[in-house]
């Protein structure tokens, strides 16, 4: 019975989506947008795709111009924020930066979503051994500093952008594990899973259309509060020289480096300093409103956009908002309601 | 049509026994009524009979054949009953639609079945129709939009929609108010005639007449709609038997007073 | 304690709750609150007891014992509350603070509001424990370990201790078999006359309603539709709203003597 | 924490302690054993002496031996020691000490032995005359003996090398903190003329140079050495309260090339155009600009200097066309990995890639641990480019070793040293290692960036304390500081 | 107590995993501790010499038996560079490093606790946004920065308002407690400030939940204001939460420690580790990282039975997580 394919989760996924995803989307976009701090958000995320982006093909001045004559000079037309230690232009490897950050950030966030889910799968898991022991090893596991698994990683690493992927995908994912497990298991032993398993749906499914979706919410609070914490994690392992090894561009490597002067010229370490504050609050608020947006549950607009559609396509002709509000329809109503139905 | 429930014990992690020799049968077209207290043990036999529990001891027959782990007799079962669970928001995805919601058992059942990808809407949006809530209003809400009344219907339009031959309805009219308690009842009388349900047993060329068991503590709608009650106490079955004899002349002081008691 | 409600309006975040709700319960009187879910029953009893939602703004006047309390300084009010005004809520599960035992719990207004030695607290509750025909040995106890009537029962205990003179009850008795339902409120009618104070009782249910209330106004959608003594309001409903409750209420009671038939 | 000892007059007060600052912090205090030099800056001339010490300008001078005498044939040195000297713990110091420390040295192979590897012989011809005997004439034999190879340990003292210390010096360990300060207190014993003039120093390691640069500003320590001269702005244009100075070392950064056969840089094409392709100017600008342009293997204070930086002027474009016969160019360019230890900072790796860019090479700069360094480029010889700074004076010699990890190999240089070393006077000597250094240079097994000169910054009262070359040899005796 | 017995020799299982995995991944390590010893201008066989003489050309496995063999004995091993015990090693460093997290901890709780209250109770809806706002913000400060702004700020020699210390550890470490005191006090700052910040995020969003709740409701139908009841219930209701949040707090404070550590000067644990790996003093940096590793698990442990103390619910459940959301 197990090897018949049953009718995926995909497909009624893709069943559901059919009304219009893009728009789905644009609503979510526009109730982030609505708010104050979702504009904010939304500005600074887009703000550090795009830099990231360019920064691939286009910077002020080339990362590795550098021009020993004038090391440490002070902001110029030349070069924006000044030059740093070899002389090369600060602007241009916060540029840089921003796509190494990029690439950690996202990075990290998959892997502590992988690894979070799979611990999650396994602590609401039927099978009790499995359950109980996971729960417990959870507990146990999350007591450690991710610093020290860092510090463990490096050893035979070396400095890289692994050691805090590993250390932080590692450490986040037990912290999302056990902070989600309460809303996975509330939807793991929910009736709507039980009726779901009643008629027969697999355990990866359950997974996949239930529960997931139901922890979306936490999960985009969790991941969105690891990304930004993976964004300090980098400034504080590289500082430490165990994370972005030398000669990569990173807001880490810029702040570090540029913590040597800041008693001769601190504005040098204002700039990396004030990007990560600012883009770090920009991802701890964007969980924040993407839980917003994206539940249903709390985003009444994504509710009625996928009514409306919903309405729309099942009959041209009812406009939804005329039809009657049912709620204290007389048995009378009820009957011939019935019979309208049995015929169809 | 037959279902047997023989001689079945169950007991917990904490060791304790929660049902001690339960039987019970219900036939097509019939409504089982089990009543009795709070923690009697209702739920439980519920889900023993779904396989979603597994009892310690007994057998449960279906159709004449034994419901074991992994049998034929539970393929079928459970391919063919459906179940409305105590709590109406609880029984339905708050992040799934109502569409979603109610199509998802033909979605998993689409094979055995046997209709095509494109009348599972439709079928859906029947069903609604049958518990009285506007398709075209109510497809595209989420559970959260509802009110208890209808969240309620919509449980109970999931559970019809795939023409099962079993509904188990665990106290499906608790905390709502009687207007709808009315409605949904009306609901379940027009199942179980068999009126309209679209589909036709094949064996016998009858449009299919499920069998319903209701836990319910409302005396009064237990008079309204079972055919045959099965009161518990403590695990036990203190009483069963048609509904009027039950009511009308109960044989087990237990029986007498939960009577009483409601009958202000 | 008398309580006169006038042209009471809640809104919450601009939307209108509760319309110009007037009622009026006499010194000594047990007043019930009747209407479909969502109606608002619980936003006036909260408004009674400056419990609204900080989002939900009141005008009106609700005069309780000569005083205003809409408007009145959080300070007044809490006053005011588990002083003069006791409440039973619906579902002790989610109100019933789980770090507390049941003696801290029962004790909990004494504290707050009379200057009574530990001993003398112990001795009241142990009464009041008493009263509501608990056994001493659950003082010690936390409502995790109680069953949901030995909880509502600790709620009500909660609620009386300082003998207020008004109660409100906002649908003490859902969620619970039909016995111990009836318990439940004969306990409450009981203490409640005997210590003479005015009642406020929430509820859906018409034999626990007519039980414990003399008077009762029905409240559809945030506005009074009418008012009476229970026993003529549900003989004969004036208004629709009404009569649909009613009626339907009629047809789910349970009658002895067996099953109605016809039910279109 | 700096109590006064003593008010002068014109009431400034001559301060009991004095704290300093230092960079690289030893581990333990076990010379015999561990290597690195921030042991010998801070315990040779004041807790332990040698036989002769040196002075600032990297020359040998007298210490527990008051004068020698080197025979002719360069085969015999007689040591005459000074009387009447006690070891801290009050044991006194005669030959017998001095010998035995030596013979040990040789015995148990402890650090520095191989400087030794001529001595035949060690021998008291009574308590205060010492002879040592060669093998073969040793032209290096009295510098050595300056460092760790001539020092004199109490023969009958029982204590635990690694964290204290009984010599004869100035000052004696009060108190070691590893990785973090010591303390030394004034030998209450000390025999010799170079008493302690501060009772207590305390030397505190801030491996953090905004650390350091902070704990000078706050008056927590009274010295910086070094101090980045990027950061010493503050003090340089504080002029009334602060002195910064650069001294002269024997510190070599170099930029090592795998010379080994079947290495990318066997090509002597491509090591040449890296030669050129560096500009040495710009890099010690960009260091604020007091090192020393460095053009051969031999500082300026070691026998043999030559000015050699003639050879291998910056030209990019000679180098281009180096790298184009070689057959790399911009659009084809060659991979190369420089491979170095992280203590150096990452600004120069990043400043070589730049550079190296225009002439077709692709550098990939690897900055790991010094202990990744040691396996992997030091022992295991694999790597392509490698940046280290030689700080070590008289190093010479490792250009002379095929097996050292440069792999560098030239007859002509191993004679040329070899007949330096036999040399008998210092002329003849020098004289060979210049022609030996100006061949390497020519044959460019690496380039040598610079000549790193310390930068020291002081609290303006501070008087005594060694400008030159006090990394490796930091007498502190001569301290004070009058606020 | 099942429960405690089953957590603690959860316990010990984890700490024998991690004793092996910390084993295993420093022998991957390349160099070793003879190498520095040897330094750059020792002929190789230097290091070889060295190498036999301190045994470390052993067998691994007999050379980590030895080691759980000292270490069940209570003998944590001599550092082989320091030649110290790796006992007082860790002694001194942690006289160092626990004082600061502690005092970072204290800090933290000043203020978080009452800014994440007065958060929930401020009575217009802009100054609560206003307290999120700065509770986001604090949060977001990496603690390189916000150590350099206080020393900029605070610094003695070099800040505006040069009061503190900024730099290093007194010479005679708690001998002088009020000069190790205030040694402590900028770096406890820059952790306490950030670890407060998300403190109070905790606290506002955990009371925030429960001011909507039945028992704040039950608590003021019995005469309580809002704010008592927010304050007196509220608070001890969220108390479990907050004791497991400030046990993960703890765990990961450690991070934030070991840069503000290097940024001040301070010889503690995160300095001395970083050294000590960087030395390849592997027997100093094993029983380090075992210790620590102890150190924190005992942590989670204390967390977890507290939290089942707190919280008379859990009595029967299995595992914290039970209940805990
Ligand atoms: N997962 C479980 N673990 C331990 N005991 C359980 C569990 N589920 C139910 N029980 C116990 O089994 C008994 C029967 O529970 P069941 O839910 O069947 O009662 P019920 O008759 O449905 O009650 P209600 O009317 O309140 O729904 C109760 O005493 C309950 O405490
Ligand atoms: N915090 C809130 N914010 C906005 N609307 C609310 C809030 N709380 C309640 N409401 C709305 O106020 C209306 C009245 O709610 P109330 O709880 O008084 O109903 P009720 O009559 O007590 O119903 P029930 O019988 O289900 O308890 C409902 O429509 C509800 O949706
Ligand atoms: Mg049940
Ligand atoms: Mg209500």
């Amino acid at each position: 019975m197990r090897k018949v394919r049953s009718p995926g989760a995909g497909e009624t996924a893709a069943h559901t989506v059919t009304h219009k995803p893009l728009r789905r989307f644009s609503i979510v976009l526009q109730s982030i947008w609505r708010r104050g701090e979702g504009k904010f958000t939304l500005i600074v995320l887009a703000l550090w795709l795009a830099v990231a982006l360019v920064s691939l093909v286009w910077t002020p001045q080339s990362l590795w111009a550098t021009d020993g004559y004038h090391v440490w000079a002070k902001p110029s037309a030349s070069h924006w924020l000044g030059t740093d230690g070899t002389g090369a232009d600060v602007f241009s490897w916060l540029m840089a930066g921003s796509r190494t950050n990029l690439l950690i950030v996202v990075l990290t966030v998959a892997l502590s979503a992988v690894w979070g889910l799979a611990l999650v799968a396994a602590m609401v898991a039927r099978t009790p051994a499995l359950a109980g022991t996971s729960v417990v090893v959870v507990d146990a596991l999350i007591s450690i500093p991710t610093v020290l698994i860092a510090l463990i990683l490096a050893v035979p690493l070396g400095a890289s952008i692994a050691v805090i992927v590993v250390a932080c995908g590692f450490g986040y994912g037990l912290n999302l594990a056990r902070v989600t497990r309460p809303a996975a298991l509330l939807a793991a032993r929910s009736a709507y899973v039980e009726s779901a398993r009643a008629n027969g749906a697999s355990g990866w499914r359950v997974l996949v259309s239930h529960i997931i979706p139901n922890i979306l919410p936490v999960l985009a609070v969790q991941l969105s509060l690891s990304a930004g914490t993976a964004v300090l994690a980098e400034s504080g392992l590289t500082y430490l020289g165990i994370g972005v090894p030398s000669g990569v561009p990173s807001w880490g490597h810029s702040l570090a480096t540029s913590v040597k002067l800041i008693n001769v010229f601190p504005l040098t370490v204002l700039w990396p300093g004030l990007i990560v504050t600012v883009v770090v609050v920009a991802l701890n608020v964007f969980g924040d409103v993407l839980r917003d947006a994206v539940d249903p549950v709390a985003n009444p607009a994504l509710r009625q956009a996928v009514a409306q559609s919903a309405g729309a396509a099942d009959n041209a002709t009812a406009d939804p908002s005329a039809a009657p509000v049912a709620r204290n329809t007389g048995v009378a109503e009820i009957a011939e309601d019935d019979g309208e139905g049995g015929e169809r | 049509m037959h279902r047997g429930l023989f001689d079945f014990g169950r007991s917990h992690a904490s060791r304790r026994q929660v049902l001690f020799g339960v039987s019970a049968e219900v036939h097509a077209g019939e409504c089982l009524a089990v009543i009795g207290a709070s923690g009697s043990g209702k739920t439980t036999l519920t889900r023993i009979m779904l396989g979603l529990a597994a009892a310690d001891s007994g057998n449960i027959e279906y159709r004449g054949e034994g419901v074991g782990r992994g049998s034929a007799g539970s393929r079928a079962l459970r391919a063919e009953s459906a179940i409305v669970f105590q709590d109406p928001f609880g029984s339905l995805d708050p992040r799934w639609t109502v569409e979603r919601s109610v199509s998802e058992p033909l979605w998993l059942r689409r094979r055995a079945l046997g209709f095509a990808a494109d009348e599972v809407e439709g079928k859906a949006a029947q069903a609604l129709a049958r518990v009285g809530l506007d398709p075209r209003v109510f497809l595209g809400r989420y559970p959260c939009d509802l009110s208890g009344g209808q969240a309620q219907r919509v449980a109970i339009a999931r559970a019809i929609v795939a023409n099962p031959r079993l509904i188990l309805a665990d106290e499906p009219m608790s905390a709502i108010d009687v207007a709808a308690r009315v409605q949904i009842l009306e609901t379940f009388q027009s199942i179980l005639s068999g009126e309209g349900s679209g589909a036709v047993d094949t064996a016998t060329g009858q449009p299919i007449r499920p069998a319903i068991i209701m836990v319910s503590h409302d005396l009064g709608v237990v008079q309204h709609i079972a055919d045959r009650i099965l009161v518990l106490r403590e695990g036990h079955v203190v009483e069963s038997g048609p509904t009027d004899a039950v009511l009308g002349s109960p044989q087990s002081d237990y029986t007498r007073q939960l009577i009483a008691a409601a009958s202000l | 304690m008398s309580i006169q409600v006038r042209d009471l309006t809640i809104a919450i975040g601009g939307k209108s709750i509760v319309s110009g709700a007037d009622l009026d319960i006499a010194d000594g009187e047990r007043v019930g609150l009747i209407g479909s879910s969502g109606s608002g029953k619980s936003m006036i009893s909260k408004a009674m007891l400056g419990l609204l939602p900080r989002n939900a703004t009141a005008s009106g006047s609700i005069v309780m014992g000569g005083t205003d309390v809409i408007g009145l300084h959080e300070r007044a009010l809490a006053d005011l509350r588990g002083r003069y005004v006791g409440t039973v809520f619906q579902n002790p599960a989610t109100s019933l603070n789980p770090v507390m035992t049941v003696g801290q719990q029962i004790a909990l207004p004494l504290k707050l509001h009379y200057d009574l030695t530990k001993a003398e607290r112990a001795e009241r509750v142990a009464a009041m424990l008493a009263k509501v025909g608990l056994d001493g040995e659950v003082t010690g106890k936390y409502p995790h370990e109680l069953s949901g009537g030995q909880q509502q029962r600790v709620g009500i205990a909660t609620a009386l201790i300082t003998s207020p003179r008004f109660i409100i009850a906002d649908e003490p008795t859902t969620a619970l078999d039909s016995v111990t339902q009836r318990q439940i409120v004969d306990l409450l009618t009981s203490l409640v006359d005997d210590a003479g104070a005015s009642m406020l009782f929430i509820t859906h249910d018409f034999s626990v309603l007519a039980r414990a209330t003399t008077r009762c106004y029905v409240l559809d959608a945030g506005r009074i539709v009418e008012s009476g003594p229970t026993a003529e309001l549900l003989a004969l409903p004036a208004t629709a709203q009404a009569r649909e409750l009613v009626s339907a209420a009629r047809l789910l009671t349970l009658r002895a003597g067996g099953k109605e038939e016809s039910h279109d | 924490k700096k109590d006064d000892a003593g008010t002068s007059a014109d009431g400034s007060a001559t301060a009991s302690t004095v704290t300093i600052g230092l960079k690289l912090a030893p581990t333990n205090l076990d010379i015999r054993n561990t290597a690195g030099s921030a042991l010998d800056q801070v315990l040779i001339g004041n807790v332990y002496e040698g036989i002769v010490a040196r002075d600032s300008k990297n020359q040998v001078a007298p210490a527990i031996a008051s004068s020698w005498e080197e025979s002719k044939d360069g085969l015999t040195y007689t040591f005459h020691l000074n009387k009447n000297m006690v070891f801290s713990n009050g044991d006194t110091l005669d030959a017998e000490d001095v010998v035995w420390s030596i013979n040990e040295l040789i015995a148990k192979q402890y650090h520095d032995a191989d400087a030794l590897e001529s001595v035949s012989k060690v021998e008291a011809k009574d308590a205060s005359t010492v002879v040592i005997t060669l093998k073969t004439p040793n032209s290096n034999l009295l510098w050595t003996l300056t460092g760790r190879a001539g020092l004199v340990f109490d023969k009958d003292a029982k204590y635990d090398l690694k964290t204290e210390a009984v010599g004869s010096g100035p000052y004696t360990v009060a108190k070691f903190v590893e990785n973090d300060s010591i303390t030394l207190k004034a030998n209450a014993k000390y025999w010799g003329k170079n008493k302690a003039k501060t009772p207590t120093i305390v030397v505190k390691y801030l491996a953090d140079d905004n650390a350091a640069v902070n704990a000078l500003k706050s008056g927590d320590v009274q010295v910086l050495a070094p101090i980045t001269e990027n950061l010493a702005e503050p003090f340089t244009s504080d002029p009334s309260k602060y002195v910064v100075k650069a001294g002269d070392g024997t510190d070599k950064y170099v930029l090592g090339f795998n010379n080994a056969s079947g290495s990318k840089l066997a090509d002597k094409r491509i090591r040449q155009a890296i030669r050129y392709a560096i500009n040495h100017d710009e890099l010690i600008a960009s260091r604020g600009g007091a090192d020393k342009a460095l053009g051969g293997p031999i500082p300026s204070l070691d026998p043999g200097y030559e000015d050699l930086t003639g050879l291998y002027p910056y030209d990019q474009a000679k180098a281009k066309s180096l790298m184009a016969e070689a057959g790399y160019s911009e659009d084809k360019p060659l991979q190369l990995t420089l491979t170095y230890a992280n203590i150096y900072g990452t600004e120069l790796g990043d400043q070589l890639r730049s550079q190296l860019k225009p002439i077709g090479i692709d550098l990939k700069v690897n900055v790991v641990e010094f202990s990744t360094w040691l396996q992997d480029v030091y022992t295991n010889h694999d790597f392509d480019l490698s940046l280290v700074d030689h700080n070590e004076s008289h190093d010479f010699y490792t250009w002379t070793d095929p097996t050292y990890y440069f792999g560098y190999d030239n007859k002509d240089v191993q004679k040329l040293y070899a007949e330096g070393i036999a040399a008998t006077t210092d002329e003849e000597r020098d004289a060979k290692f210049a022609e030996a250094a100006k061949l390497i240079s020519e044959d460019a097994p690496a380039d040598w960036l610079f000549n790193y000169r310390i930068t020291t910054a002081t609290a303006k009262g501070v008087k005594g304390f060694p400008f030159s070359l006090n990394q490796t040899v930091l007498p502190l005796y001569n301290v004070t500081y009058t606020k | 107590m099942r429960f405690v017995v089953r957590r603690l020799l959860l316990f010990v299982a984890a700490l024998f995993g991690l004793s092996v995995v910390v084993f295993a991944a420093l022998r991957i390590l390349p160099g070793d501790v003879a190498s520095i010893m040897a330094g750059v201008n020792a002929p190789p066989e230097k290091a070889a010499q060295l190498r036999e003489q301190l045994g470390l050309n052993r067998p691994l496995a007999i050379q980590y038996l030895d080691w759980m063999g000292a270490l069940l004995h209570g003998d944590f091993g001599t550092s082989i560079l320091t030649g110290r015990s790796v006992t007082s090693l860790v002694a001194s460093r942690a006289s160092i490093t626990f004082p600061l997290i502690i005092l970072g901890l204290l800090i933290a709780l000043a203020i978080g606790l009452p800014l994440g209250c007065a958060a929930v109770l401020a009575r217009s809806a802009r100054v609560r946004a206003a307290f999120h706002v700065l509770a986001i913000i604090g949060g977001a400060v990496p603690a390189l920065w916000s150590g350099l702004l206080l020393i900029l700020l605070f610094g003695k020699g070099t800040g505006l308002v040069g009061i503190l210390p900024s730099q290093g550890f007194p010479m005679d470490g708690w001998t002088t407690p009020g000069q190790a005191l205030l040694a402590l006090i900028l770096p406890a700052l820059s952790v306490g400030i950030i670890v407060g910040a998300s403190l109070m995020r905790y606290t506002r969003s955990a009371l925030g939940d429960l001011a909507d709740s039945g028992y704040i409701d039950m608590a003021r139908s019995c005469g309580m204001t809002r704010t008592q009841a927010v304050l007196r219930v509220g608070l001890r209701l969220a108390t479990p939460q907050l004791v497991s949040v400030i046990g993960l707090t703890f765990a990961s404070m450690i991070t934030g420690v070991m840069v503000i550590e290097n940024l001040f000067a301070l010889p503690g644990i995160g300095n001395g580790l970083v050294t000590d790996v960087g030395n390849r003093d592997l027997i100093a940096v094993q029983s380090e990282l075992f210790l620590l590793a102890a150190f924190f698990l005992g942590v989670g442990l204390v967390v977890d039975v507290l939290h089942r103390i707190l919280d008379p619910r859990l009595k029967s459940a299995d595992t914290v997580s039970e209940v805990a959301a």
